[in-house]
């Protein structure tokens, strides 16, 4: 008879439902470290941007090359559903939208918006 | 193998109210004090008790202990011993201010006093007008003060062997109790806990009939432990039918909906309460409700397609009332039946409850036996709760009495161990005989081969005592009852388990609570057939008439062939001239 | 219905595994539990903690499709096939559906959930509005059942530090308490980078919590008080 | 910026610079949208006015710290081994230290430039 001594533990994410709100959560989180990540670009840019007249053109110029443009796109999104799920986080903490079903409905409501106004945002500026 | 040894100078068996009371007490009073319980403390079934407690606080209406006294006597059909119930009521209003101070959320009034609604049975100036004397928290009172009483015992630091079973008492050749062999579910293994003194709260045996409100932990365990030690169960005929079960489920559905206002009508929308208890109706005591119920169904005057239940309704109480004060009981409903209690009558049933017999103890909390004329304690062994008959209950119990039952004594049993083991300072030597006998008993489902289930025989069992040893019951019954029971007891012998794995083994468990059940249902059975009477919860059909003459008289079952005995119930109280019997209407 | 249950045993098993059973004619009126008992029917040697039936007692939290919940209170109709049952995520599995409460129950200890009251007590009982009283509903009625805390990913991650939803909720049961009088004392135990502020509001504790208590919102009352004290 | 921050104060700070960055953002918008950047001269002019110049090297600061607390949060999560934790915190702390000085810097220059 074998006797395991050491205890198995059942943490498989995928089989674990991530609620709506655990979602909006998790995506504030993965948005903010792409914004960290990115936090070197912007401020090299921020610099070319304000030495003179050529480095002002060469920091624009980046902005539009299609490679940073997919960049770009990755930080649009994670800017704009920081920024709501922020603002949802913040109403929480004053109180505002506790209760399961409405903190389930702002969570929907932050997903959502983010992404229609990506879509909206991301078209406008490629087409 | 060496087996385990722990020394505590008291051992509490079972973690519900009247344990962790008692340990509570024990351990404020620097006693090294050890709490074994199957589960874990707080999942122990004094969590779903709801209604309240009572206590003549007069927060609500005025009040007083001796009527509180009055009504609890005639409650118990008078069989209840006189002086325990003083005791009991008397300390009662101290006991609930005790349990307010440690936390207990109780609901309130307006002027920041705890809370009081009417239950069944309770009146002003001896059988008068209805009264309001059970303290509520909400209707999760149970809850609230099982939560409580662990919290205090963290606070204490009681020490505590959770998902522990105890298998069985250890005793001397002198009779005393010396602890208990107890095993460790998690690992299996045995662990031998000697105390010098040793409590049994260990809960009711509701797992004896198949519908009933008890967890399935409430297999009475302690009941047979003390069976098999040689100490005899007292009352055991008396078994609590509680009015409203959940139709066909058993879910409890508290007295708190009637004492809120809450009423019964059958078929025809008709308040037949007021046919059997025309002051008291739908607060009439317990016995007296759930057989209104049982002869409305069995006339035909039930309501559903089967005419199998009667209506409970509290949709009339409007939603704020049953939100603020039924609001557990109302999700139950929601949940197990899909009815809208705010809107919709509520199917309900008379449903197994509360075992109003058990070890015979005096109101100290000691286990006493019967001798040549009197009775006397067994050394070193208590008992409290459900699993004791002091008996304040008699031949039937009123609502809000149990949960006071269980402090009151949790916390006079803990007080006279304290006393206890101030003259016996040292643990007396075990009987190794006594421990190899409990140890066979461990082993005995070591046996391998093929044979019965435990479920199985359970079920089976369960059906029995509902079928055979109901509400209403006869001689003829009763004997069949009997003979099946005895059937089973032999068929035990045939039962195997299949899976003798060690670690967390709960089928083996439940072969011991099995073993347990059967020797209750025995003790059940063989009162109930002897007692030629009806008296509060055990109504015969051929002796419809309360007998004074012959049966105001506790009956004592023995395990030890078979045997019947009997003992006068103490009539007189502590302080106060003794109530005598008289007819009991509500 | 079919299910799939995890199952582990310890003297037998290197590894857990899924067991698929089948269950002819079942009533989907009934509940999880009421199918877990069959299951145990076919098999003896299935573990599972139950006990009350009704919601109360908190023995059988369980992880059911990817959600925690308890078994005697989940009906089958709702849940969808094959039902997948698992323990407790991520707490030591100690056999089958069986875990080890250890961890949860220590830092339910750890934030002594008793009444501390150091003035001298009354002779009757404590005054309590109603109004104060109503502080502590949505917070006394827990069962200890685990369902918030282990479905909460900080308490995943930092299981010995963080106290986890359950026992936080306690906390604030006595802070919201109008009798109790060691709020200073709990609110600085409650400081620190870890044991409180790892709640980052994910709310999978309300989601989950079978008595449709609000463990978030009782953690941000805790900041507001300790916010108070500050100001 | 302690290692063993208080709880509270982390907390709250996280908070505060969360609002800081909205409403500047907000009030960016506001600006580029009534005023719309033409060229360099414009763009310069612009964070040449002191007030604008030290909103925004607020503005970086408040980024850096709400990073800083996020990042922590991160580590404590998802990186269990201490020493490797405190290794990458103390990295973080260094780079956004820099970037912090870098933006000090540039704004200084082009307040004075």
């Amino acid at each position: 008879m074998i006797t395991n001594t050491r205890r198995p533990k059942f943490l498989n994410l995928f089989k674990i439902h991530l609620p709506v709100t655990g979602v909006t959560s998790f995506a504030h989180r993965v948005s903010g470290a792409l914004l960290f990540v990115s936090l070197p670009f912007w401020v090299y840019l921020f610099s070319l941007s304000l030495h003179n007249e050529a480095s002002f053109k060469l920091a624009l110029g980046y902005l539009t090359s299609p490679w940073t443009r997919l960049v770009l796109l990755i930080l649009l999104w994670s800017i704009l559903h920081h920024l709501f799920a922020g603002i949802r986080f913040l109403l929480l903490d004053i109180h505002l939208g506790h209760s399961l079903k409405s903190a389930r409905r702002s969570a929907w409501l932050v997903n959502f918006t983010g992404a229609i106004l990506f879509v909206v945002l991301a078209l406008w500026w490629l087409l | 193998m060496t087996l385990a040894r722990r020394k505590f100078d008291t051992l509490v068996i079972g973690a519900g109210g009247g344990g962790l009371r008692a340990a509570l007490q024990l351990a404020q009073a620097d006693a090294k004090v050890a709490v074994v319980s199957k589960v874990f403390p707080t999942r122990s079934h004094t969590v779903a008790a709801q209604g309240g407690i009572n206590a003549a606080l007069a927060n609500v209406l005025p009040d007083n202990w001796h009527w509180h006294m009055y009504d609890t006597i005639k409650g118990s059909d008078y069989l209840g011993d006189q002086d325990a119930i003083e005791y009991m009521c008397r300390a009662a209003s101290n006991l609930v201010v005790e349990l307010e101070h440690a936390g207990v959320p109780f609901s309130r009034l307006e002027n920041g006093n705890i809370y009081q609604r009417p239950f069944g049975g309770q009146s002003q100036d001896f059988g008068g007008k209805q009264a309001a004397r059970t303290c509520a928290a909400a209707d999760r009172t149970g809850h609230a003060i099982l939560h409580t009483l662990y919290q205090q015992n963290i606070r204490a630091k009681t020490h505590f062997f959770d998902e522990y079973f105890a298998i069985d008492l250890i005793k001397d050749e002198e009779g005393v109790i010396l602890g208990a062999l107890v095993m460790s579910i998690e690992t299996g293994e045995p662990l031998l806990i000697e105390a010098k003194t040793t409590l049994l709260a260990t809960g009711g045996a509701g797992q004896l009939f198949r519908t009933n409100t008890n967890a399935h932990i409430n297999t009475g365990d302690g009941l047979a432990m003390a069976l098999r030690a040689g100490i005899p169960l007292q009352d055991m005929e008396f078994f609590q039918f509680h009015p409203t079960g959940i139709a066909g489920k058993g879910m409890l559905i508290s007295e708190a909906a009637r004492g809120e206002g809450g009423y019964l009508t059958n078929k025809n929308g008709e308040r037949f309460m007021e046919r059997y208890a025309p002051n008291a109706k739908d607060l009439a005591s317990r016995d007296v409700v759930s057989r209104a119920i049982f002869i409305e169904v069995q006339e035909g005057r039930g309501c559903g397609p089967s005419g199998d239940y009667v209506n409970l309704n509290i949709n009339h109480l409007g939603e704020e009332v049953l939100n603020k004060r039924l609001p557990a009981i109302c999700d139950s409903i929601r949940t197990f039946l899909r009815v809208d209690p705010a809107k919709d009558p509520v199917p309900i049933y008379p449903t197994a409850h509360y075992t109003m017999g058990g070890i015979p103890t005096n109101r100290q909390g000691q286990v006493v036996v019967p001798i040549e004329h009197g009775e006397e304690p067994i050394p070193g062994l208590y008992a409290v709760g459900e699993c004791a008959c002091v008996s304040v209950h008699g031949a039937n119990r009123l609502g809000g009495n149990s949960l006071l039952d269980i402090v009151v004594f949790g916390r006079a049993a803990g007080n006279d161990i304290i006393g206890y083991l101030r003259e016996h300072r040292y643990h007396r030597p075990i009987n190794e005989s006594d421990v190899e006998q409990a140890m066979a008993h461990l082993t005995r489902w070591d046996r391998k081969g093929d044979g019965i289930s435990v479920a199985g025989l359970r079920g089976e069992l369960q059906a029995i005592m509902e079928k055979y040893c109901g509400v209403f019951r006869t001689e003829e019954i009763l004997q069949q009852g009997l003979e099946k029971v005895l059937e089973i007891e032999q068929r035990l012998d045939d039962v195997v388990l299949y899976d003798h794995s060690k670690i967390f083994n709960t089928a083996r468990i439940e072969a011991f609570e099995l073993e347990n059940l059967v020797d209750i249902a025995l003790a059940t059975v063989k009162s109930a057939l002897s007692r030629q009477e009806s008296r509060g919860a055990h109504s015969r059909v051929d002796y419809p008439e309360r007998d004074d003459k012959h049966w105001l008289k506790h009956s004592l079952f023995y395990k030890q062939d078979r045997r019947m005995a009997y003992k006068p119930v103490r009539l007189k109280p502590l302080t106060v001239d003794t109530f005598p019997p008289k007819e009991r209407v509500y | 219905m079919r299910f799939l249950i995890y199952r582990y045993h310890p003297e037998k098993d290197q590894k857990p595994y899924m067991q698929a059973f089948e269950l002819d004619g079942l009533d989907k009126n009934k509940m999880l539990r009421d199918a877990l008992l069959l299951i145990k029917k076919q098999d003896e040697s299935f573990t599972f903690r139950h006990s009350c039936g009704e919601g109360v007692c908190g023995s059988d939290a369980l992880n059911i499709n990817g959600t925690n919940g308890l078994a005697c209170i989940t009906p089958l109709s709702s849940l969808k096939e094959p039902v997948e049952v698992r323990p407790l995520p991520g707490m030591p599995v100690i056999r089958d559906l069986v875990v080890d409460m250890a961890q949860f129950y220590k830092h339910y200890r750890e934030v002594k959930p008793y009444l501390v009251v150091t003035d001298p007590e009354p002779e009757v009982e404590f005054k309590q509005s109603p109004e104060e009283r109503s502080k502590l509903d949505g917070l006394y009625e827990c069962i200890l059942c685990g369902c918030c805390t282990t479905a909460c990913p900080s308490f995943w991650w930092n299981p010995e530090k963080f106290r986890g939803p359950a026992a936080l909720l306690q906390a604030y049961r006595f802070l919201a308490d109008s009798r109790d009088q060691a709020h200073d004392k709990r609110l600085e135990e409650l400081d620190g980078p870890y044991r409180m502020f790892r709640c980052h509001t994910i709310m999978n504790c309300v989601n989950v919590c079978p008595k449709g208590l609000n463990p978030t919102e009782a953690i941000h009352n805790i900041k507001r008080m300790m916010m108070k004290d500050v100001v | 910026m302690s290692w063993r921050a208080q709880g509270l104060r982390t907390w709250l700070l996280q908070r505060l610079t969360a609002i800081y960055m909205a409403l500047y953002l907000l009030l960016a918008l506001l600006v580029l949208y009534s005023h719309p950047v033409t060229g360099f001269t414009a763009w310069h002019d612009l964070f040449h006015q002191p007030v604008i110049n030290i909103a925004t090297i607020f503005m970086f600061a408040s980024i850096f710290y709400h990073a800083w607390v996020g990042v922590r949060d991160i580590l404590v999560d998802y990186v269990q081994p201490q020493p490797l934790r405190f290794m990458i915190l103390t990295l973080v702390s260094i780079l956004l230290l820099a970037l912090m000085l870098w933006v000090v810097f540039l704004m200084f220059g082009v307040l004075q430039g």
